[in-house]
């Protein structure tokens, strides 16, 4: 059994304050973890730090069974990100949106069209985004994960705007990729049906 | 040996020292170009006004290239002394380059007869002093300092890439568009008692500048460090 | 000596113009160096009062 | 991972996707194009309309216009990508970064400064610019306008989330060899002699300036992200 990340203490700070105090989880190849916590716990500054979008921080963190810490870069993973923003252009049609994206470039039409088959959207392939409900663009932004295989999907609240039909996709989703051995990252107000893993974060008090 | 407290307890120390060589050399040095050394035949006694002027023009490029090189180290080896020393040297640089505008504008009057005449120095230094003001600019509108250092860094690491370009082609541009004037301070050639007071003033503005960026320099560690517990100890001295 | 420092300070009716120089120069540095002085105490201010 | 091929299709996957969005948005390529021609008659306007004025000052008018236009859009070369979470996902994923700046710098080039040389080509007409100068004005603003873009997307990651004009005041010292390079090619142009050389040293200037602004801008967009 391998680990594709271990955090041991991390620490992280914003312009000097603390956000993050001593989290520690692994993640096993194949296993889901989900960090639950509510606004401003810091959810997603564990996940920004751990990219090393934020470099403010400290504490060990192992990527691919290394005995050493590593940064993301070095630890050479192949992740998928989805952060709050979804990057699901509004002038772009769907089918450009999962193409132009950074999983989607080397898929052809055949495949996206299966994608979009898969996540509801095959008659809306041609027509721009600014028309769709955001539950809809969420599901653009679900599409791209399929588009290539990734170890490690770090998904920064991916249930909300969705409905239950929306849920259960991404739950079919999250098993169907699982069974290919990665695994997912995932922050939320609650928690989820996924089988996983849950830790929770609590909001730092002010003095 | 980059580590902030260090460097503080080293500016506080050697400040007096500082302060005394840069006064008494600038005092010795303008007090000979302007009471003591003799009248040019040509210009007459507004001449004196060079060993204002060409110090100060020297010491903004000079001040550039440092601010340059040390945004050079803190881009590559990410030290954090570097980062304070191109923001406590800015101000200083840009104040430096005002006064060779305005002094060479002032001498200008008399020899010219205009305010201004776009004369390749004074046209370089008005782009440095642009230059300047952009550096100063982009690093108060970042609010995270750390990162407004080294965005500044990039700056000036681009900018002495594009400064002797700027200085060629716009001595280039005005001899293509002016073939003869005269310039302020090419007199062909400068008799010892003209020119060694000019040595000496160029060596007080160095040390006035180092004097002046190690008083910055410790008010910029002390606001960026000021809840650390070292700056409490020394600084607050709880 | 009194003669020759008010032709130093006339300079021939140039005078006012490096006097004016000088003028610039000395207030740019003042204000270079006063600055930061400026800046520690209003820190040293601020951090004694939190206490 | 990072084969050639795969850098060609990364390359061409960003120019497609952005030259697409600025072709749906017709401000992107609009705006500069009539700020131009609106500077550009601005000067008659305020110089009087005498022929043989405008046309010794014509080249000059027509280089300072190109060079603030082309400045204008530079702005949301990032700025929308980095607010919609598309940067995020685009440097997560390993694909080399300087060659999604380098795309991004084209794009902005086929977008802004191509309408721009066009509407030059207007302008000579209204300014009286001396035809035998024409080919000159167009080809040393193909390569300013590139430079202007290289230097633009500088000033555009390093103010990236900050006013526009912050980014203006960035770029504009910076781009002042472009402006007397390409004004010395314009006036040997006029007066009939040869500006090859000129034009050599411009070239060589964007033969450094590509890769070296690139790499800069690379090192201002990566600040955002630590």
């Amino acid at each position: 059994m391998s680990n594709i990340l271990k955090v041991k203490n991390l620490n992280c700070r914003r312009s000097g304050e603390e956000v993050l105090q001593g989290v520690s989880f692994t993640l096993e190849a194949g296993k889901n973890l989900e960090i639950i916590g509510s606004n401003g716990s810091g959810k997603t500054t564990v996940l920004r730090s751990l990219l090393g979008f934020v470099n403010d921080h400290d504490g060990g963190v192992y990527w691919n069974d290394s005995e050493v810490p590593s940064t993301f870069q070095e630890g050479d993973v192949s992740c998928f990100y989805q952060g709050h923003q979804i990057a699901v252009k509004p002038l772009l049609t769907t089918y450009e949106n999962l193409k132009f994206s950074s999983s989607g470039f080397n898929s052809s039409l055949e495949e996206i069209t299966l994608i979009a088959k898969k996540i509801g959207l095959k008659h809306f392939l041609n027509r721009q985004s600014s028309s769709l409900s955001a539950g809809q663009k969420k599901r653009i932004a679900i599409g791209r994960w399929l588009l290539k295989d990734f170890n490690l999907y770090m998904i920064d609240e991916p249930f909300t705007a969705l409905d239950d039909e929306g849920i259960e996709l991404i739950e079919d989703i999250v098993r169907e990729l699982n069974n290919k051995g990665a695994s997912f990252l995932i922050t939320g107000h609650r928690p989820s049906g996924l089988n996983s893993n849950k830790i929770y974060l609590d909001v730092k008090n002010d003095k | 040996m980059g580590s902030p407290p260090h460097f503080y307890k080293w500016a506080t120390r050697s400040l007096p020292w500082l302060a005394g060589l840069a006064v008494i050399v600038f005092c010795v040095g303008l007090t000979w170009g302007i009471g003591f050394s003799p009248t040019d035949y040509k210009q007459g006694d507004v001449y004196r006004i060079i060993y204002i002027h060409v110090p100060s023009a020297i010491l903004a490029e000079s001040i550039y290239i440092f601010m340059a090189i040390s945004g050079f180290i803190s881009m590559v080896w990410r030290a954090k002394i570097a980062g304070m020393l191109i923001n406590s040297a800015a101000p200083i640089g840009a104040g430096f380059t005002l006064v060779a505008l305005l002094t060479g504008s002032i001498w200008g009057k008399p020899t010219w007869g205009t305010w201004w005449v776009w004369d390749a120095r004074l046209t370089s230094t008005l782009i440095l002093f642009f230059l300047y003001a952009a550096i100063i600019g982009l690093h108060s509108s970042i609010e995270n300092k750390t990162k407004g250092d080294r965005a500044v860094a990039i700056l000036a690491v681009l900018g002495v890439v594009i400064v002797p370009i700027i200085k060629k082609s716009v001595d280039w541009w005005q001899t293509l568009h002016q073939p003869s004037t005269f310039t302020l301070t090419s007199s062909p050639s400068m008799p010892p008692e003209m020119y060694l007071p000019l040595l000496v003033c160029v060596l007080g503005f160095y040390f006035l500048f180092i004097f002046m960026l190690t008083n910055s320099l410790r008010g910029e560690i002390i606001s960026r460090e000021r809840d650390k517990s070292w700056v409490k100890k020394q600084f607050f001295k709880y | 000596m009194l003669d020759s420092l008010q032709l130093l300070f006339i300079m021939d009716g140039k005078g006012p113009y490096v006097w004016a120089c000088l003028l610039i120069l000395i207030i740019v540095i003042f204000i270079n160096l006063i600055i930061p002085v400026i800046r520690l105490k209003r820190i040293y201010r601020e951090g004694t009062l939190e206490e | 991972m990072t084969n050639r091929d795969n850098t060609l299709d990364w390359f061409m996957l960003v120019l497609r996707r952005d030259l697409t969005l600025s072709f749906r948005r017709s401000a992107t390529y609009i705006t500069p194009l009539i700020f131009f021609l609106i500077v550009v008659t601005f000067f008659p306007l305020a110089l009087g309309p005498s022929q043989s004025l405008l046309s010794s000052l014509a080249a000059g008018i027509i280089w300072i216009s190109a060079l603030l236009s082309s400045l204008l859009a530079v702005e949301g070369i990032f700025s929308e990508d980095y607010r919609d979470g598309t940067l995020d996902q685009y440097f997560v994923s390993s694909e080399p970064v300087f060659i999604l700046i380098f795309a991004k710098v084209l794009c902005h080039w086929l977008v802004c400064g191509a309408p721009i040389i066009l509407a030059s080509i207007l302008s000579s007409i209204f300014l009286y610019l001396p035809s035998g100068a024409l080919f000159a004005l167009i080809i040393s603003l193909l390569l300013g306008t590139l430079f202007m873009s290289l230097l633009g997307a500088l000033g555009a990651a390093l103010a990236l989330g900050k006013s526009a004009i912050l980014s203006a005041i960035i770029v504009l010292p910076f781009s002042i060899p472009t402006l007397l390079m390409g004004t010395a090619i314009m006036s040997a142009a006029v007066n009939q002699q040869d500006y090859s050389g000129f034009l050599s040293i411009m070239g060589a200037m964007l033969a450094v300036g590509i890769p070296g602004l690139c790499l800069l801008t690379v090192e201002a967009i990566l600040l955002n992200y630590e």
